[in-house]
């Protein structure tokens, strides 16, 4: 996957109309990606070859796939634990994500995060992480390191970072104060709410004021928003290009609430009595992948039904091959790694019980 | 001026409305253990929430999905449904606001029992739960204690990874003004958790979610576990094991085998870490001179070094031997199984430490 | 004093010019009180008879006798630590208060809890709490409490939580999070922004977006907010007490941006580098004392400059009193309260230590 | 698939950008503790600031107050004029919001400093530092670290009252990943501070708003503290006492009393608490056979309960008597002087647990 690499060349060119076919190609691409290898991941869980919390990321993947599009492949990007969609579209392999959930040596993080702990540094991707809202800080800090190391050591460039959370973090008092500070020092992080109208069972109206106005909540900092339809990639894209570039050139923060929906249950072991089948189904509808796909193939007309069809089965393969791949892999055997990667610089007596080490090599690096 | 005279010696400190305290009787008079009236451990939980609800109105539960979708872990299910949405109350993920929330709550007059999802969330709440909840009282003078119940799942053993893993036991214990209670089976969830909802104090009440879905007989008559009295769970003469929560069951295991071998351990389940029952622990250390406290927390500075130390403290003539700890790893849980496995302070792990003991 | 039961007769009345004299009255002598016990609490500070930090109420008088005004005497009250002013005016004795300061046996909280934590049971004061915001959820709560009793329990009465916080605590997260559950719940706090323009030597607007707009703070989570002058003590309880009215009938949050100004340093340590003379003399002539004095005296005429200057003696005895009561009152002793207090419950074994024990009855019991 | 063959060796690990330790050196060959350079706690530590930041231009200070204010505690005094508004950061009162900040530059590549102006405002920003900061190295499987320093006042002594006056090491320590460095003198507060910003983990640096003004010889030469070296600050061999940050003033002045009686302390300044020079502290024990551990922090599951705890792991048989606590009273900390005094583990007291040991 090379989606951050093929928009490279368009950097500044406006909107998706401008695009090359093979940009907006790779999007689908991507999009199928993600959608195949949450299925299998869903089979996996179910066959208990993945382990702990499993949250799917299938409705959402024009989210990810339409704003990675509006940004450079060195981007930081930091998001919550729903987030293999992420992942794969930042160009982690299918082999070591599912390797990871899989809790094999040859994962991102050697087996040791799981599902919701994608760290990807070749990719500029900082995790996964699991406590709602803790990412929100930190993607301020990476903006901020950005903006640093071009203004203070005079060298870089300006970049902006992409901070994902869902709806429900809204509530966590660390994003208020992470959007304050990005405020008042203009720090170039956009916080791109995934706003799947959900948190585990609670709908969004339930637990957040003002949920049909989210942007009320970036306004009381200053901060620039959008709203943007998470459903339609090309729109989005659209919109949120030019949002982005604005704001990395004037390096400060901006706010989406970008609409979205997920199909599957918060996690895997969720019965989703909060909502009707009726409900969900509606949304499936207007998928925002068919709705991709019907563009390219008849709207703009770049994709015939055959190659949407080779699409979807290299995609499948590519995603079958990762569960063979993540089988056939060891695990991360206890001596090695047990006691490793706890202190890049591991010293006596830091602990009561035995030294700490260095463990492998991280598969990525 | 008071003087010394005027102290108040009532139980019934004015600084928390109204309350007492249960009945407690001695474990031989308490309602049998045995019996076919088999429950989960989260059955038992609620049991207990339920029953003291319906004695107090003053009772509510919140936390996160604890209404409508009956509890992320089902602990709840049903309780919407008998006590009103007023009572049963679906929060924000804003672990520091409806905790703080509930202090305000306690001190007003209510008894709150605040449902963290996971003891790992309880961090973004630290100030709150830490620095405002267990010093009110000493605060203000004796003006308004925190008559609150904290509760939630801590612990690894599900493959939840780092962040998820907490065992906040071993932070959280250093403060003095708090409670804190362990139960490693139904029964005494059922016993503690209601002991806890009557308690004038702050009570941070950990369970487990590896455990919630252990059945066990738990007694149609209604009972309360008394706070800082051990259970022997198992007689024996060769070595003292020391342990709270879900390692209570290991030590089960381990004694099990050991027995086999001809070793006879003393199982004691502390229940409650604070009050912290050391009369038994030394009791049992006069008979066998040798102790193994097994913690699924991190060794370090945590509950397993306070037991040790105060056996020293307290009986050091007796042992003949160096006390012995077993816990988890001192790393971040990782999340591979089998990683996590050898992580835990496991059956073979406390086998190990014992024959070291009385090797 | 007795701010609170003189305007009790009133409820519902309107606006200040309406009031009896005797209550407009009384919130000069409250401000002169609290005035002239803050410059014994500095000269007691001074000669080391106080500890820890202090924090001085002068120049904010207003805020406190103006809202507290607009209240009932059982409607329960939460400040920070700068919270002699809301000790005073909520009817604790002078004697007691600075008995508290000095560490004595007869303060307040029996010299356990210092010049931050003013606690008066009978008058409804849930503290003084020393960790930025952290009393903003405790409000909640309170607020939350009381709506419960009558709701639920069926006894009590509709009553609002006054928590008062100043313009540094916006900061917190813990605020917002509470604002949040507040809208969500429909909780009957008033969050009073004491806003004073500096958190210790942090003007608001290098700490803090949209400072010119508080308000969109409170947007944010649909909650109805004034921004009220704090410096004219009638023109406050004029906009203040409605937005009460309405508050405690509806059951629902409220917010106020208070503008005030303090004169002295944060604490008694402050070199105050970071404003000049001249801004603290500006707003030392529009004095909320000063002003108040004047309205009563020439403007309403119900105050004759005799009864004033009689006033401003008074409250100079009382509080020379009030110091005098604390020096000769006996420290808490070791025996008697280090270990006491911390247990409503004392049991064996809770400390590693010695047992825990009832110390004396507070004074305030 | 990756061997065990192909473990990394390395000591640099390739997580945190580019570092290299500096050169540590034996104590005997360090820059002299005595002369005539005499300087306040407050500036040696700005001095390791500004030389490290002198060094490094990825070091930055943030903090409420650090910049225009010149620091709550005068401690970046200065630094704002050297270092300009882009690396000496005024904060809002925001520790979760900022400390979390730091994390995620730090992972960038930067090397922040974070004041915290007392650790008692660190519980609102528990998780970043404890869930985050010192697990990302593993939970990333090694791909970013977190080289970051925390610092601030920490412990109590200043009429501050309940909630100002924590000891957060008795909580922090347990967690694996960090590193804590308590220093309790001028010299060694520059030294740990210097090799804390070099360090590539998330290094909690413990001060004393009691010590700030405290003065001694600082060396005009460059010199770097190592971690885990505890210091024997005086010989004796009646019995050890360890201690860490002001504590060890109390012990310097009960053992100077003790001496007048006879009674020769060995006196140990443990300087990190993790790494924890246990083996200095076996080392001693073996010559005096008795142990007291003079902790500030309450005593529950704190560090004094772990130091005893690893002395019987390691030291059991030299034992000659009970290893003994000094701790903070096991209270809220209280606000009235003389409760206070009594509160803080006092020279009266030391000499008392002493006199009970050797006795
Ligand atoms: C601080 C904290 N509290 C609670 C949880 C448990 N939890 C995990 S995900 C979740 C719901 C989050 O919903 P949202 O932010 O909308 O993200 P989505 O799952 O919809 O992507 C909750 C409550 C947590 N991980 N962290
Ligand atoms: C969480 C926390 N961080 C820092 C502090 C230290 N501190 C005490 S008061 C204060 C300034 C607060 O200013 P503001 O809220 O405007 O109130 P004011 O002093 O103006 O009344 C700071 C930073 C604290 N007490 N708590
Ligand atoms: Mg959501
Ligand atoms: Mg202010």
């Amino acid at each position: 996957m090379t989606a951050m690499v093929k928009t490279r060349g368009g950097a500044g060119a406006g909107l998706s109309a401008g695009l090359s076919d093979d940009v907006v190609i790779g999007w689908l691409r991507d999009m199928v990606l993600i959608r195949e290898f949450e299925l299998r991941t869903m089979s996996a869980y179910q066959q208990a070859k993945i382990g702990g919390f499993c949250h799917i990321y299938i409705g959402q993947e024009a989210a990810v796939v339409g704003t990675f599009g509006a940004v450079e492949h060195d981007d930081p990007v930091v998001t919550a634990y729903r987030d293999h969609g992420h992942a794969l579209a930042r160009g982690m392999s299918p082999d070591v994500c599912m390797a990871e959930m899989f809790g094999k040596i040859t994962g991102c993080a050697k087996g040791k995060g799981g599902s919701m702990h994608m760290f990807d540094r070749p990719n500029w991707l900082f995790g996964g992480h699991g406590i709602v809202g803790a990412q929100t800080p930190m993607g301020a800090g990476l903006a901020f390191g950005a903006r640093y190391e071009w203004e203070v050591m005079g060298r870089g460039k300006k970049k902006v970072c992409l901070c994902y959370l869902g709806d429900g973090a809204l509530n966590q008092g660390a994003l208020h104060e992470a959007m304050n500070m990005a405020g008042i020092l203009s720090i170039p992080v956009i916080y791109i709410v995934e706003n799947n109208g959900y948190s585990m069972g609670t709908a969004i109206d339930r637990g957040t004021t003002m949920a049909d106005k989210l942007w009320k909540k970036a306004e009381a900092y200053g901060i620039e928003h959008r709203t943007i339809d998470g459903f339609d990639v090309c729109s989005l894209y659209d919109e949120f290009r030019p949002f982005v570039d604005v704001l990395r050139d004037e390096q400060r923060p901006g706010f989406v609430d970008l609409k979205t929906y997920r199909y599957q249950g918060h996690s895997m072991s969720d019965p989703q009595k909060y909502r009707t089948k009726e409900e969900v189904a509606g949304h499936q509808e207007k998928d925002c992948l068919d709705r991709h796909a019907h563009h390219l193939m008849s709207e703009r007309g770049c994709l015939s039904e055959d190659a949407f069809k080779e699409m979807q089965k290299d995609a499948k393969e590519q995603v079958k091959e990762a569960v063979a791949f993540a089988e056939g892999s060891a695990a991360p055997t206890v001596e090695g790694e047990l006691y490793s990667d706890v202190y890049a610089n591991p010293q006596k007596n830091l602990s009561p019980v035995r030294d700490y080490a260095h463990g492998t090599k991280n598969p990525l690096q | 001026m008071m003087s010394t005279l005027e102290m108040i010696d009532q139980q019934v400190h004015p600084a928390v409305g109204e309350w007492e305290l249960p009945a407690f009787v001695e474990e031989s008079a308490m309602p049998s253990r045995e019996g076919d009236r088999v429950i989960q451990y989260r059955e038992a939980l609620r049991e207990a929430m339920s029953e003291e609800m319906r004695r107090d109105q003053r009772v509510f539960l919140i936390g996160e999905e604890v209404a409508q979708y009956n509890g992320a872990y089902k602990v709840s299910q049903g309780m919407l449904e008998e006590f009103g949405e007023k009572r049963i109350i679906d929060s924000p993920i804003s672990e520091s606001g409806f905790a703080g929330m509930c202090i305000g709550a306690a001190m007003y007059g209510l008894r709150p029992i605040v449902e963290f999802m996971s003891w790992s969330f309880s961090l973004v709440a630290a100030d709150p739960i830490l620095n405002n909840a267990p010093k009110m009282l000493y605060m203000s003078g004796g003006q308004w204690g925190c008559p609150i119940v904290f509760r939630g799942n801590d612990g690894a053993g599900g493959q939840l990874g780092s962040t998820h893993s907490w065992c906040v036991e071993a932070l959280f214990a250093n403060v003095p003004g708090l409670k804190m209670a362990i139960p490693s089976n139904p029964y005494d969830a059922k016993g503690l958790l209601k002991t806890a909802i009557r308690d004038p104090d702050p009570v941070f009440f950990l369970e487990s979610e590896r455990m919630l879905g252990d059945k066990a007989h738990v007694p149609e008559e209604e009972y309360y576990v008394p706070f800082g009295r051990a259970r022997v769970c198992r007689e024996g003469d060769a070595v003292t094991l020391v342990s709270f929560g879900r390692p209570v069951q290991f030590c089960m295991e381990a004694a099990g085998q050991l027995a086999g071998e001809g070793i006879e351990c003393e199982v004691l389940d502390m229940r409650t870490i604070r009050p912290l029952d050391i009369d038994s622990v030394i009791e049992s250390v006069r008979k066998t001179g040798r102790v193994v406290v097994v913690d699924q927390s991190w060794p370090f500075a945590g509950i397993s070094s306070e037991v040790i130390t105060q056996v020293c403290e307290r009986g050091f003539d007796w042992l003949d031997h160096q006390p012995v700890r077993v816990n988890a790893a001192d790393v971040p849980t990782p999340y591979a199984k089998e990683l996590e496995s050898a992580y835990l302070p496991n059956t073979e792990r406390i086998v190990a430490a014992v024959k070291k003991t009385v090797g």
